[in-house]
């Protein structure tokens, strides 16, 4: 009931503003199937964004509509021309990896300027003046982790445990096991796991344990890093955990007990239990509304409006312009400005559109986030 | 003893895929159709029980047994509405109806629960007996999902061979017509079936999410699809193939990861089920029948 | 033409198998046998057919009949004995190959492509004449033309035999009874055999159409010149059509012979027509 | 008594072909004549390409499920095969042959070929089984396909081509460039996928499935699908023929997977999963087994369905699920379907004459 109350609100939010002149803004994501998450969070981040932007009630408005693509790349494109044949202006691209790199061939084809929240992997920008990201690209992800491990000293024998049928994952895992070598990091043990064989782990926590690793390296979302946790705990295997953006949001699942994630550490370009106002506010908003904490794609989302309203505001666009006027106008806008949000200050955005942000060293310590530094 | 743990994490894995294909089995051995939509029960199953007990402090017991009520009045209801006016229509409209209701349940429970996945509350607490000065640990919920399987196993053979629906049942699986003519309610006796398996899919719900304790709108998805494997891989309409089907599906996985790659687990485990059905046709326990000409 | 063999007389529990030195036998069992769930379903089952012979099997039901057919045809490996067809033995080989070197069966359950047309059910079963490959199929290539239209021929031609050509195009599943029952017959001497088996042609047939049938067989006799074991519990046509017979009881021979020989067999009265005289 | 006598346009059979054949062509010139004057929408527009490819995918499935008569649950993986194989095929042509529409033709046709030859090893020992166990060791081979595809890598350098398995061990040279990069697939796809060419491998597929329906091979196919046993007593081959239906169903099926895959930017082995592989099953039964027509007309409702229920939002697949449940209902169940054909004014007219 909740639920249709604040939909209600949101549509009359944004009916309200399609009266006067709104920047039509577009996105697909996964709101349905297994990574049905992803979607929703980035969506629900991106219309809280637009509703406040909105009610502010200055020169630029927003309509928002997200379109499903069950995480596959044919109905991305399928979801990014339904949001064509409505009259998307400038696009959010798509929540996931995989359909984002097809989204964003259709946007660099379109000239429809996109900035992803979430989608890491480096194919989505490669060769696209007009597509951004406004997460970390994963190669980016693995040297850092990568770095950030050999920096602190944290071990000397690490274990990886990726998923052998997911872009994200295995994105991060090259760049990390390329790098550590040279760190003076030696990876002890490599095992995968993929769709339908994602409940057991008792081998690969074996195999990392009887080869010795002191750290353990989840390169993968926090779901299955949630059962991971809890068998190593069974076995009584305890190393060192490190997870990546990905592994946000396991505090906040529903039941878990989050002494198991207990010393996990993970980079992260959001926390919500940060304490500065902007973040704050959002995580009350999303509470509120959705009656669960944001996690890393919902504060994506969110971050992307704003990021928009800034570019918008400083280009003095209008809403009349066409989509190739925007893309034009954005582009000169994202590869010159400086964005602060709620997950991360000081950001900035390459040519290339890979973005340039502070990744934060989160430890879990006592169920909340506290700063590695 | 790595060896022993490797194999005691298969016959659990295993036992999850035997409850599961159990469901699978009795309703083909009576229904004669793959009811695709079970594994979806499960989940649903899993989600009552995780409400009932985290949301609503229910007694985890007293939880699996509202979700098994739930679950069979779910079953008889899907049945009623989907599967019984299709009695006549050929096996493959059933299929894709079975696939239908797997996409409707998926996508029901999407809206109700939102695809947040939630960590299933442990019904007996996450404990292990530790065997050998601790090199040997099989945790409590391994013993009891074993112990489940074993139980539902045994409890289902002799309902099947001792009783009066269990030999309409039979009956109905060997021949409907001359079921029929005998005086057995058909239609009344496949309509149990459903609802006994769904019963039991609630029963392998709890227990998978004990043991694997997350729980989303897809979880019963894959596990369903793999444990339908299991049933074929111990012969089909057969109770304790099922069973065998299932721990020998989970003991190859578990080993194909640990002793082969876990990259090609799943490649390892479906080229078994391959050679095992090019040696035994019909399954491991499941008896060829001859075209009669 | 119409000469009739002359049968030994059982007990023939020679290992050779009889001989009619004047013909040339299409056919030549030997102690064919099998064991189904554990029971012998035939046993020592020894018969010869010459080329043009037309050879009754009957019995009651359960004796063993179509087992026969089905091991005669390969639907089940004999677990004893020997089949000489045509003077080559068939072991090893299956239900096509059987087929290929001369064996044409029909089925005591209408066996007929229901889906298919009636002449699509004639010309399937002359795939073995033709020879155009797929190719040629899928681009309509002159041989498919040439082939197609020569077999399409011959197919209203075996139909007409019938009077069935008219029927051509209805789907064979919704023929009546008796055509369908002609229809097998027909598909099976598509496949040019030179021995032809019959499973109850006459089932269900009333007293009329038994009789046509019976001239059809005689016909298809006349033309093709082939040899015919039919299975039938209608006597009359049995006794009419048939220059030998055979009976078996519980997978055994009881007694082989010509028709009047048969009907006087003090055996086979006991275990087959005197059940009928008591009833 | 000459070819006319066998193409005779009173059999049924004969006027579904021609019917079939004029709706796609008409369907084709529609559309084109649409999308020029920009009637067209997008979101439809998109989707031309993908829609021919299902109807290629039902019509090739319905070869051998509706023909044969034997039930595939794996015919997904052939369209990961050829979608492979095509793109990967494309890739290494594209500093040789600069036109584009005749390296999609002849990435189709290698398409073809590796997935036909994929579905010959495949059948090998799936054709030994009959029935639900023949349908799981299909649906095994196409987990297999998936799982192979996600662990496989194949780049090309100055040296040709290099491939591994399980880890990127290629080691290209400078300029080289890795094609297929395991779970991540093929990235930068150029797409040259075109409705045209959608347009045509579908007449080709009709063509070829429906010539050899009227041909020896069609026939031994639907008597084996009627009769295995009668088959066989009048000397058909029946390994053979259910060999040869499969490997044309897999040749069909890849180049469809290759015209699809070269329609996107990307693509990754898991798109072609048990779920499309029923997804195209579902296409086959609701249009009819063995009625190509119906298949390619289900391929296209079913595929603009989802879309057009996007208003809908979060309740879209919930309803597609119910509108497949009723339509499976509506089409089997002989009450509703009496109920159906009441209600049809026309059919009354047609009792009464």
């Amino acid at each position: 009931m909740k639920k249709i109350l604040v939909c209600t609100l949101l549509v009359l939010a944004m009916s309200a503003s399609a009266f006067g002149a709104a920047f039509k803004i577009g996105g697909t994501g996964p709101l349905t199937g297994g990574a049905a998450i992803y979607g929703n969070a980035a969506k629900n981040g991106a219309e809280i964004a637009v509703a406040e932007i909105n009610a502010m009630g200055g020169d630029v408005q927003f309509e928002l509509r997200y379109e499903d693509d069950t995480h596959d790349a044919e109905k991305a494109v399928n979801a990014y021309n339904a949001l064509k044949d409505w009259g998307m202006q400038i696009s959010l691209g798509s929540v996931t990896s995989k359909p984002a790199e097809a989204t964003a061939a259709e946007n660099f084809a379109d000239r429809i300027f996109a900035l992803t929240p979430s989608a890491s992997s480096a194919a989505v920008t490669e060769g696209k003046d007009n597509v951004f990201q406004m997460c970390f690209v994963d190669p980016n992800q693995g040297s850092a982790s990568a770095q950030y491990i050999a920096d602190k000293g944290l071990a000397k024998k690490v274990a990886v445990i990726w998923k052998n049928d997911d872009v994200y994952s295995k994105g991060i895992r090259d760049t990390f096991v390329e790098k550590a070598p040279s760190l003076g990091l030696e990876v002890v043990s490599e095992t995968t796991f993929a769709d339908g064989n994602d409940n057991d782990f008792s081998v690969q926590l074996t195999d990392a344990q009887t080869k010795g690793a002191e750290l353990v390296f989840l390169p993968m979302y926090y779901q299955p890093a949630s059962l991971i946790l809890a068998q190593a705990q069974a076995m009584s295997y305890a190393p060192k955990w490190f997870g990546v953006d990905g592994m946000d949001g396991i505090l906040t699942m529903e039941g878990f007990d989050k002494s198991l994630a207990e010393g996990v550490m993970l980079l992260t370009p959001f926390n919500a239990d940060a304490k500065d106002e902007r973040t704050q506010n959002f995580v009350k908003k999303y509470q509120e509304k959705h009656g669960e904490v944001p996690n890393q794609f919902a504060a994506d989302g969110y971050d992307c409006v704003y990021a928009y309203y800034q570019a918008l505001t400083q280009a003095k666009a209008t809403p009349d312009m066409d989509a190739a006027t925007l893309c034009a106008k954005m582009i000169e806008q994202f590869t010159t400005m400086t964005f602060n949000g709620v997950t991360g200050e000081n950001v900035r955005w390459s040519a290339n559109g890979e973005v340039t942000k502070d990744p934060k060293g989160m430890v879990i310590k006592d169920g909340a986030y506290v700063g590695l530094d | 003893m790595i060896f022993l743990n490797f194999f005691i994490s298969g016959i659990s894995l295993g036992s999850i895929y035997a409850i599961i294909a159990l469901g699978y089995t009795m309703v083909y051995g009576i229904a004669k159709m793959l009811n695709f939509a079970h594994g979806d029960v499960i989940m649903v199953g899993a989600y009552v029980c995780f409400y009932a007990v985290s949301r609503y402090g229910f007694n985890p017991f007293l939880g699996v047994v509202l979700a098994m009520a739930v679950c069979t009045l779910l079953g008889i209801i899907v049945e009623r509405l989907a599967y019984k006016p299709l009695r006549q229509a050929p096996s493959l409209a059933v299929l894709i109806t079975a696939i239908g209701m797997s996409y409707f349940l998926q996508n029901t429970a999407l809206l109700l629960w939102s695809s947040n996945p939630k960590v299933f509350p442990s019904v007996i607490g996450r404990g292990a007996f530790k065997l050998f000065d601790g090199a040997l640990s099989v945790s409590h919920i391994t013993a009891l999902t074993i112990g489940a399987c074993l139980v539902i196993m045994v409890v289902l053979s002799l309902f099947i061979s001792k009783t009066k629906l269990g030999k309409a049942m039979r009956a109905c699986s060997e021949d409907k017509g001359a079921a029929q003519l005998m005086g057995i309610n058909v239609n009344a006796t496949i309509s149990m079936t459903f609802a006994i398996g769904s019963g039991l899919a609630a029963i392998a719900g709890a227990l998978l999410c004990s043991a694997y304790p997350t729980l989303m709108p897809t979880t019963g998805a894959l596990p369903g699809i793999k444990a339908f494997t299991a049933a074929v891989f111990g012969g089909i309409g057969s109770i304790p193939g099922a069973f065998l089907g299932g721990l020998m599906l989970g003991v190859i996985e578990i080993f194909a990861k640990a002793y082969i790659s876990s990259q090609l687990s799943d490649a390892v485990v479906f080229g078994v089920l391959i050679v095992v059905l090019l040696v035994k046709p019909a399954g491991l326990l499941g008896k060829m029948t001859q075209e009669k000409v | 033409m119409k000469e009739k063999t002359k049968y030994i007389p059982i007990p023939s529990r020679s290992i050779l198998p009889e001989r009619d030195a004047a013909r040339d036998p299409v056919l030549e069992c030997v102690n064919l046998g099998i064991t189904l769930g554990g029971i012998k379903a035939v046993e020592d089952f020894n018969f010869t057919i010459g080329r043009t012979e037309i050879a009754g099997l009957i019995g009651p039901n359960g004796a063993g009949k179509t087992t026969v057919f089905n091991l005669l045809t390969k639907v089940y490996q004999p677990t004893t004995g020997t089949i000489l067809l045509n003077g080559r033995d068939t072991h090893g080989m299956n239900t096509m190959q059987v087929n290929k070197a001369g064996i044409a069966r029909t089925f005591q359950n209408i066996r007929l492509f229901r889906n298919l047309s009636v002449i699509d059910n004639v010309k399937t079963a002359m795939n073995n004449e033709m020879h155009y490959n797929m190719l040629s199929a899928i681009l309509r290539l002159p041989n498919y033309r040439r082939e197609e239209v020569a077999a399409h021929r011959r197919a209203l031609k075996l139909l007409s035999i019938f009077d069935m050509q008219n029927m051509a195009d209805v789907p064979a599943g919704s023929l009546p009874y008796g055509a369908q029952r002609r229809l097998e017959i027909v598909r099976a001497l598509a496949t040019n055999p030179s021995l032809l088996l019959l499973d109850e042609p006459a089932a269900g047939m009333n007293p009329s159409e038994t009789a046509d049938l019976m001239d059809s067989i005689r016909k298809v006799h006349e033309m093709f010149q082939i040899a015919i074991v039919l299975i039938e519990h209608d006597m009359s046509l049995v006794m009419n059509i048939c220059e030998g017979i055979c009976v078996l009881n519980f997978g055994h021979i009881i007694a082989k012979g010509t028709p009047d020989e048969i009907q006087s067999n003090p055996a086979v009265i006991e275990a087959y027509l005197g059940r009928k005289k008591e009833a | 008594m000459t070819m006319r006598r066998l193409i005779n346009l009173k059999r049924v059979e004969a006027r579904r072909i021609y019917l079939t054949y004029a709706v796609v062509i008409a369907a084709y010139v529609i559309c084109q004549v649409m999308s020029s004057t920009g009637f067209l929408s997008s979101s439809m527009r998109g989707m031309l390409v993908p829609i021919c490819a299902y109807m290629v995918m039902a019509v090739s499935l319905n070869l051998v499920v509706g023909i044969l008569g034997e039930l595939s649950l794996g015919h997904a993986g052939f369209m990961s095969v050829g979608a492979f194989s095509g793109v990967a095929a494309a890739f290494l042509m594209q500093g040789v042959i600069p036109f584009a529409p005749v390296r999609l033709a002849l990435a189709m046709a290698v398409a073809a070929v590796f997935a036909a030859v994929a579905g010959f090893l495949i059948g090998i020992p799936v054709l030994r089984l009959k029935g639900d166990y023949l349908a799981i060791v299909t649906l095994a081979f196409g987990e297999i396909i998936k799982s192979i595809l996600n662990n496989f890598y194949l780049g090309v350098d100055s040296q040709g081509l290099h491939f591994s398995m399980l880890t990127d061990t290629t080691r290209l040279l400078k300029g080289g460039k890795l094609i297929i990069r395991g779970p991540m697939g093929i990235s930068g796809i150029q797409k040259i996928a075109t409705f045209p060419a959608g347009f045509i491998l579908l007449m080709i597929a009709l063509m070829i499935v429906f010539n050899l329906v009227n041909s020896r091979s069609g026939r031994a196919f639907m008597a084996i699908r009627d009769d295995r046993i009668a088959a066989e007593s009048i000397g058909l081959d029946i390994t053979k023929y259910k060999m040869m239906a499969f490997v044309m169903s897999a040749a069909l099926a890849g180049s469809a997977g290759a015209l699809f895959a070269m329609n996107y930017s990307t693509i990754v082995a898991n798109k072609f999963d048990f779920n499309t592989s029923i997804l195209i099953l579902v296409f086959v039964v609701l249009g009819g087994q063995g009625n190509m027509l119906g298949s390619i007309i289900a391929a296209a409702v079913l595929t603009i369905l989802p879309e057009k229920l996007r208003e809908f939002s979060e309740y879209r697949m919930l309803l597609y699920a119910v509108i497949l449940i009723v339509m499976m209902l509506a089409t089997n169940n002989a009450e509703i379907k009496n109920f159906l054909a009441g209600l049809n004014p026309f059919r009354r007219k047609e009792e009464a004459e």
